[in-house]
């Protein structure tokens, strides 16, 4: 294979495919520490700006310098934001990953690689089209010292891109001037080394047939990831004490809460509305968002599976002595420390029933950015309502991926609920407070904070206690309090986030997911919709489960569960918590570490529903295209 | 058993301190403790300090983890908020709530396995961060509310009730608080009211972390002869560093004006330090840290404020956090609303 | 009431009650600290020598000196050893709790008390006999010192125990010399002071109608408790690492442990063949005995609730990196700190799912002392040949109390089961070793133990592996493992401990039940099937539970599911991994902090099974005693 | 990403030490740490430090925790068993395996996240115990994998790469190991393998807990100006106080005879002591604590061997375990059969 950048194609040429507007996939394989992360960037935002719907993936190593990196963008005009891992193109930037990367394009697809160094005989495949350019020697060239070529040949990939799937030159040039504002000398290098890639493919090869076309761009929609999206619910929701240990994905929740508040939370004179408190380990971050929550802050921890583990016996106790606390769990692939930088949905269990004891937690479920800043607001105020630890439970793919999201908006009437509190006029007004006693059966007991006159003092504790607080061995005396505590949970059920559920004509089987798995699942029930198979959806949104999830399940002949995890969690929630005939109940589980693709929901589904449905009406399967043109068809 | 409260029995007028309050205002519940048990006597001089310094109760907020010595905050200033927090995790709770509002007067008390085992790491963290509060390490060497184990302040050789001996060497709390630059570390012995009063006093004024490590007997389980944590090895092997006197008054009276040395507090008053040895310098700390050990390694236990350092900064100060307690901002000082939410927005387009 | 030592009965002598031999329940009122602990244990160990079954259930406060403590005794010549609720006679030595103590004790029942001082009116029941007897000033005659009449005061109210229920003097005689075997002094004050109680009672009373009588001893059985048991079962599985923080009621385990090693396990040059490491939490036992399980010794830690949240992180690693360990989670009420000296059953969730992630682990449930010998010895051969952590999860009742259970045997022809460890021997045979390799279906992959040649060097982590040990992240690499751990914990389903299932002619209803609820179910099936409802019981004792119990569930048409705690957590557990119809299962929840009894049981099970049977076969409830006589029918 | 094998490139006629082995006999997989991060030095001095002491590697335990740090155990000894715990336990491992095994070689590598702020009490325990074994801090003062966040030993006043400034105090991990009574403390720097390698091999040598606070400088995220552990800072401030001559042969040649002092570690070996500073008495506890935290107040970091107490007596000798390892013991001397248990049982009765 020489490097003399023309196109190749091992085998006679076929007939051009027709162009693929707007609809494509493709792949950047670079190696992590070398700076391809804001080219990247870069791409992303400059097809977003076109107006056209896209989403960004980042599969990175748990290291920090010279491992094999991805990022997956993929460009829908029907605005499917789920991963798909058919690659129409893979931008092949690290030798070290050729094979595989080379590999994982689509037979008929494109690979842009490097040829500044030849490409191995082993490498070449008959189905693909191979794109050379020096890109490497290029920027020799063009730049001095090692890193500052490293550097730029990421902006040169980008130049080369943009000419291949016809990326407009002038967004591209706007955001260099924006991102480089503040650094000119920078500005000058990037677009030298963007117009070295761009002008080398354009006249040597021309647009791919999968390329961009400018659309009427949404206002309503923005880029944005789910810890930034949380972290900012955290802002609006008047949290004021913030503590955490580091753990990947949970940290840049806390990076972007630091950021917001040293913009909205900051005194003239440099004092601070918040309290960020890097904590030792999770057991300690728990136990200081446990003391906060008592004190009446509003207080949070992002974590991970292992901060998990260590903040069980906190949120144990913050259960039974009822305190409002908020705890993040963005989840990864386990068990243990597992893969770090893979996203799963592998808490629910632990989450759901964390700590020893007879222990139940309000759960919220994400299922996208935009939810992660509403269900972060609602979150603080359950937890201080129900005055009990709730629990947000997200994901990497949300939280670290860049999905195209609803603009969020704010509603200016909302007042945040602290729940029961009594104050000097209320404590007046009582004979004894009494601060584990439910008066008008909600299962909620007022509470006061530390620092009120006398008469509102009581004595907080994670030992057996009465419903005056006092510590005691009793049977009643303990039992009152643990039987209100279910009174409680029971109340707060009738109002947490109902699932969302779409409904279809005639449809009689159901699809539960949470969190990322909605847009998965959405594209694959249109899929599924497009070849004579009407799906129902439920996403589920909070835990305890509401009545509506019990119905959905048993109006459905057919229920499929998806789960991002080996052992089915959300199905084993769903069979052990509500009422249902477990035989017609079908689990979809993924957990390889990547986003949930709406293949792979398909592939699970349609084995189920073709024979079914095919028994409803008239046999046409043999006309239907195989699984593996799905994709196509759903768009 | 419900907890028991106290029989009130009011024997002659009371004495008043400045809020107008009795000691009776500043105590608890009864005690469920052992006869004779040496966290009571603590229990007690905290009250005392509370009284003296006038202290309003209810600004008290009470932390504590598992264990005999973390039941005390039950029997003392009833009127203030207390806190169990699970078995050797009060410091982190003590740090949030702190956190949260920096206004109040935060006492913590421990045991010896709370502070020196589970809770170890926390214990060190909260001295890193210097959370504004008193910090009671009620040490008697052994886990008294288990029944009898070896705790790591327990003595090399010590043989448990069960037949168990001791192994591994003790940990000396007041050098582990050196070595991490606490601000304030003092050692006081439950069985001396005059000496741990002023250093309870002492350390609910000082702006930070105030770690006091009281040597406390186990009357039920490390009492006996050969424990360095027994009343009577204590009594007789105590040497005391530098200490403060209790009342302004007493100066003149009872002490040569050398030996008293003025202290002013962050909070403005002035405390006097009363050296015993001349050549002791508690603002020194590697000096607080020989002086110690070498007395340790004659079988002698220092007490007394052992080191002090005032211009630390607590947590509130160093991170700058506003002056209003966090959890007392309003709704309106803490969300940006739909205008800073939609600027922020177009920043994602 | 005057203190002259005659029985006194406020209403006009109705008849004598006939005898009740060997059958009936008594509670002795001290407060701890005071020494009463021995006495009741010499009370239990005489009736027992006079080989009548007995059980012993101590109730006691979380606190050193002075607070309330009761010990309850049951004497059943049928055998039963469940809790009954019901006292016939009341030791009320308390003065602090006589409101209590009196109110409890049965209509018609009995209260022997100190009537040194006066009884308060306001303590006066119409409808039971007050024994008086002036302890305190006959101990105060006969010894000199308060610490010593204090003591006495205990063995003088046994001395008129004694007399009341026609204990065995000589049998008492004999116990007090092997107890003071080496403290003669001690000896002849004892027997003063049982002396005492028992003449004066002897004098002035004479026999209660409750009374014991002699039976043929039984030699098969022994009084142990089952922290005893299970130490035992430690030394016979040949562990020899043992790490713990204190913890009740998980203490008495490695107290036991300590003093079965120091006679079993020490060298005559005084050198131990054991490691016992008191570590500085929970988070560090569980990692020693990771390492050392690692390290090819087999290891252990007992622990309770609090604790047990504390190791879920490390349980993850031990189950993800496939290191054999055990751990003991001897439960007690929660949540929190709850209540640590009272019983529950509250951790089942928890241990079975412990720690974040897919994860799910093998638990035994012993329902007997006997069960907890057993399933420890057990419990190590499965962490082995699994390579995983195994939980022995037993509770408060069965750990600390008194139990008449049957005698331990031992199999000499026992070897213990190592798994599949390579030696240098099968390294010599291998081309290349792959630690995570199943090479023969049943899930579990060959391990290599350190300090064996290099060829079977690998590498152990929490993190991301393949089938080679390698650190992984790929989908597939990292697949398959997790995948196999499936297939591995299915091979342990089959061969775990199967349920024990008691079977009746007829029966429609199944009762399932764990662990210490076993005696009381026993008793409760048998007192229904007097009054002719029959009733199967299936004992479960191994999660992932076999087929079995689910066939159990499906041939029942009502299913009853005992648990000792609130929130159903067996039953919770059955419905997410078995197939049934959850309509048909009812459950009985007792979670106060005592004990079940049979009472507890019955009083959810009629109220379902009358109108059930009465369906079935002509009505005769009428006929049927109230519940309240149900324990005497029962016998 | 699978790991990497390192290429075999056989360069030249390779050294052999007593066991007839080469370095490459005790190298590991190919590090995927940042080109001139300062743990790979360490793993190198490691190596070093195992061929030189003529170690047989699959004798060689090797245990972490998690981050940059503990991911070194994977680059050297491949020969050896190792163990990546979970994060911040590593020393509760190791103590379990040592218990279970006296007989083999174990090293710990961890970092200042690991040991300092999650492992603390870890740390701290497994000193006090005395587990014998070389245990590695590779001291960067920053979490590097995740990123760049404050660790328990960043200075105050350091800005991390998100903007945030530290206010906390760093945690000396030297100091903290001479307050519990640590009985081998040193410090060294990744930098200068001259000094690290006697050092470690010294650690591997002693009978007890060999604590090793190395200085490696992280140059993705702690290496910039102003950092007390950046390359320029150390190589700048550095003292030595008394490290060790790393061959016998040199002591003649290059050391005059009085500042040379032999030791005679537990397995008989003699090392030569090499003070740099006459006054420095490297079995003064107290005098170490105050000779390095004095030279910090100068802005200086002392590196060196820094204290040893030789007379400890590791975990096994303190037990009285016996000789062989445990998990070696055979079925027959640990089960007491059926005599035993009937013999048991009639106590029972
Ligand atoms: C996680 C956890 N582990 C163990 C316990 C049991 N526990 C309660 S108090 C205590 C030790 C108390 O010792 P110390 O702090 O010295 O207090 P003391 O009773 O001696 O005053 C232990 C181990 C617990 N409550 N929680
Ligand atoms: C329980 C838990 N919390 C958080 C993490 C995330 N984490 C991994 S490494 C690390 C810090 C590592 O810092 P250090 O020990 O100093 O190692 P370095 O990378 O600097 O060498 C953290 C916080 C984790 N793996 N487990
Ligand atoms: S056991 Fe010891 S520490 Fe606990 S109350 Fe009694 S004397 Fe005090
Ligand atoms: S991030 Fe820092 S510590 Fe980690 S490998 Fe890179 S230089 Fe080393
Ligand atoms: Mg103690
Ligand atoms: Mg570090």
């Amino acid at each position: 294979m020489s490097g003399n950048g023309r196109t190749e194609r091992s085998e006679a040429p076929e007939e051009e495919p027709p162009a693929r507007v707007n609809d494509f996939a493709f792949k950047v394989a670079t190696a992590n520490g070398t700076g391809s992360a804001s080219a990247n960037g870069l791409i992303l935002k400059a097809i977003y700006r076109m107006g056209i719907p896209v989403s960004g993936k980042n599969v990175f190593p748990s290291n920090i310098q010279g491992l094999p990196t991805w990022y997956e963008i993929r460009v829908n005009k029907n605005g499917h934001v789920a991963r798909t891992p058919r690659f129409d193109l893979i931008v092949a930037m690290n030798p070290s990953t050729y094979a595989q990367d080379i590999s994982e394009v689509v037979s008929g697809g494109w690979i842009l690689y490097d040829d500044s160094w030849p490409l191995a005989k082993s490498l070449i495949r008959q189905d693909v089209t191979y794109i050379g350019a020096p890109l490497a020697r290029m920027c020799v060239e063009k730049f001095a010292g090692a890193r500052e070529r490293i550097l730029m040949k990421n902006i040169a990939y980008a130049g080369a891109l943009a000419a291949l799937i016809g990326m407009d030159v002038d967004i591209m040039q706007q955001l260099l001037e924006e991102t480089f504002a503040r650094k000119k000398a920078l500005l000058g290098s990037n677009h030298t080394a963007f117009t070295v890639g761009y002008d080398y493919v354009r006249e040597n090869f021309g647009l791919l047939p999968v390329r961009l076309e400018a659309m009427e761009p949404d206002g309503e929609y923005v880029m944005m990831d789910g810890n930034t999206a949380a972290a900012l619910g955290c802002i609006y929701a008047g949290a004021t004490v913030a503590a955490w240990y580091p753990i990947t994905p949970a940290t840049s929740l806390m990076d972007n809460f630091r950021e917001l508040c040293k913009r909205f939370r900051t005194e003239p004179d440099g004092s601070r509305r918040y309290s960020i408190l890097q904590a030792e380990d999770e057991l300690a971050a728990a136990g200081i968002v446990v003391g906060a929550g008592w004190m009446g802050a509003r207080a949070f921890t992002p974590t991970s599976g292992p901060g998990l583990d260590l903040v069980s016996e906190f949120v144990g106790f913050a259960y039974y002595a009822e305190i409002p606390c908020v705890f993040f769990d963005i989840q990864r692939a386990g068990p243990s420390t597992g893969m770090p930088t893979r996203t799963q949905q592998g808490d629910l269990l632990s989450v759901a029933y964390a700590s020893h004891g007879d222990t139940k937690h309000i759960a919220l479920f994400p299922g996208s950015p935009e939810e992660c800043f509403y269900l972060s607001v609602q979150a603080f105020d359950l937890a201080e309502r129900f005055q009990t630890p709730v629990f947000v439970v997200s994901d990497l793919d949300i939280a670290m991926n860049d999905w195209r999201t609803p603009r969020l908006h704010w509603d200016e009437s909302y007042r945040w609920d602290r729940g029961k509190v009594f104050g000097e006029e209320e404590l007046a007004q009582l004979k004894t407070f009494s601060r584990y006693l439910d008066v008008d059966g909600d299962g909620v007991a007022a509470r006061t904070v530390p620092g009120v006159g006398a008469e509102g003092a009581y004595f907080t504790r994670g030992s057996g206690h009465d419903r005056h607080g006092r510590y005691t061995e009793t049977e009643e005396g303990y039992q009152e309090v643990i039987d209100r505590l279910l009174v409680k949970l029971e109340t707060a059920r009738r109002v947490l986030p109902a699932p969302v559920i779409e409904q279809h004509e005639g449809a009689v089987a159901g699809l539960v997911c949470l969190g990322s798995s909605d847009a998965a699942c959405s594209e694959a029930i249109a899929a599924l919709a497009e070849r004579g198979h009407q799906v129902n959806k439920m996403r589920v949104r909070a835990f305890p489960f509401s009545n509506d999830v019990g119905a959905f399940l048993r109006r459905h002949a057919i229920v499929f569960v998806v789960d991002q995890n080996r052992d089915g969690q959300l199905r084993t929630l769903l069979l052990s918590e509500v009422h249902t005939d477990r035989t017609k109940v079908h689990s979809i589980r993924h957990y390889s570490g990547t986003p949930l693709s709406a293949d792979h929901v398909l592939e699970d589904v349609l084995p189920v529903l073709e024979p079914h449905d095919a028994r409803r009406r008239p046999p046409h399967r043999s006309t239907e295209p195989p699984l593996e043109a799905l994709r196509i068809m759903s768009r | 058993m419900s907890s028991i409260t106290k029989p009130l029995i009011v024997t002659r007028k009371l004495e008043r301190n400045a809020l107008g309050l009795t000691r009776l205002d500043y105590e608890g519940e009864m005690s469920t403790l052992c006869a004779g048990c040496g966290h009571d006597a603590i229990t007690a001089g905290i009250v005392q300090a509370f009284f003296d310094l006038a202290l309003p109760p209810h600004r008290a907020v009470k932390l504590s983890g598992i264990g005999c010595s973390s039941k005390t905050t039950a029997y003392l200033v009833s009127q203030g908020h207390g806190l169990n927090a699970v078995h050797g995790r009060m410091p982190a709770v003590a740090s949030g709530a702190n956190a949260a509002n920096r206004s109040l007067t935060y006492v913590g008390i421990s045991g010896d396995g709370d502070s020196l085992s589970i809770g170890l790491g926390q214990l060190c963290h909260a001295i890193r961060r210097n959370v504004n509060m008193l910090y009671v390490l009620e040490n008697n060497g052994v886990y008294g509310l288990t029944k009898g184990q070896f705790s790591a302040s327990t003595d090399v050789g010590s043989k448990s009730k069960r037949g168990a001996s001791n192994q591994e060497g003790p940990i000396d709390p007041v050098l582990l608080a050196l070595s991490l630059g606490a601000t304030f570390v003092a050692r006081g012995f439950s069985g001396d009211k005059e000496q741990l009063v002023p250093l309870l006093m002492a350390g609910l004024q000082h702006q930070g972390f105030a770690f006091v490590d009281v040597l406390s007997p186990c009357v039920t389980f490390n009492d006996h002869e050969g424990s360095t944590k027994s009343y009577t090895f204590i009594r007789k092997s105590r040497q005391e560093a530098a200490g403060f006197v209790p009342y302004q008054a007493e100066i003149a009276t009872q002490y040569g004006a050398g030996s008293v040395q003025p202290i002013t507090m962050h909070d403005g008053t002035v405390l006097y330090l009363r050296k015993i040895d001349e050549d002791y310098d508690p603002t020194d700390r590697a000096g607080a840290f020989s002086y110690v050990s070498e007395r340790q390694a004659k079988g002698e236990i220092v007490t007394g404020l052992l080191h002090i350092k005032q211009d630390g900064g607590d947590m509130h100060d160093r991170e700058r956090t506003v002056a209003t307690p966090l959890r007392d901002l309003s709704f309106d000082e803490l969300c940006p609303g739909t205008a800073g939410l939609d600027r922020l927005m177009d920043e994602y387009l």
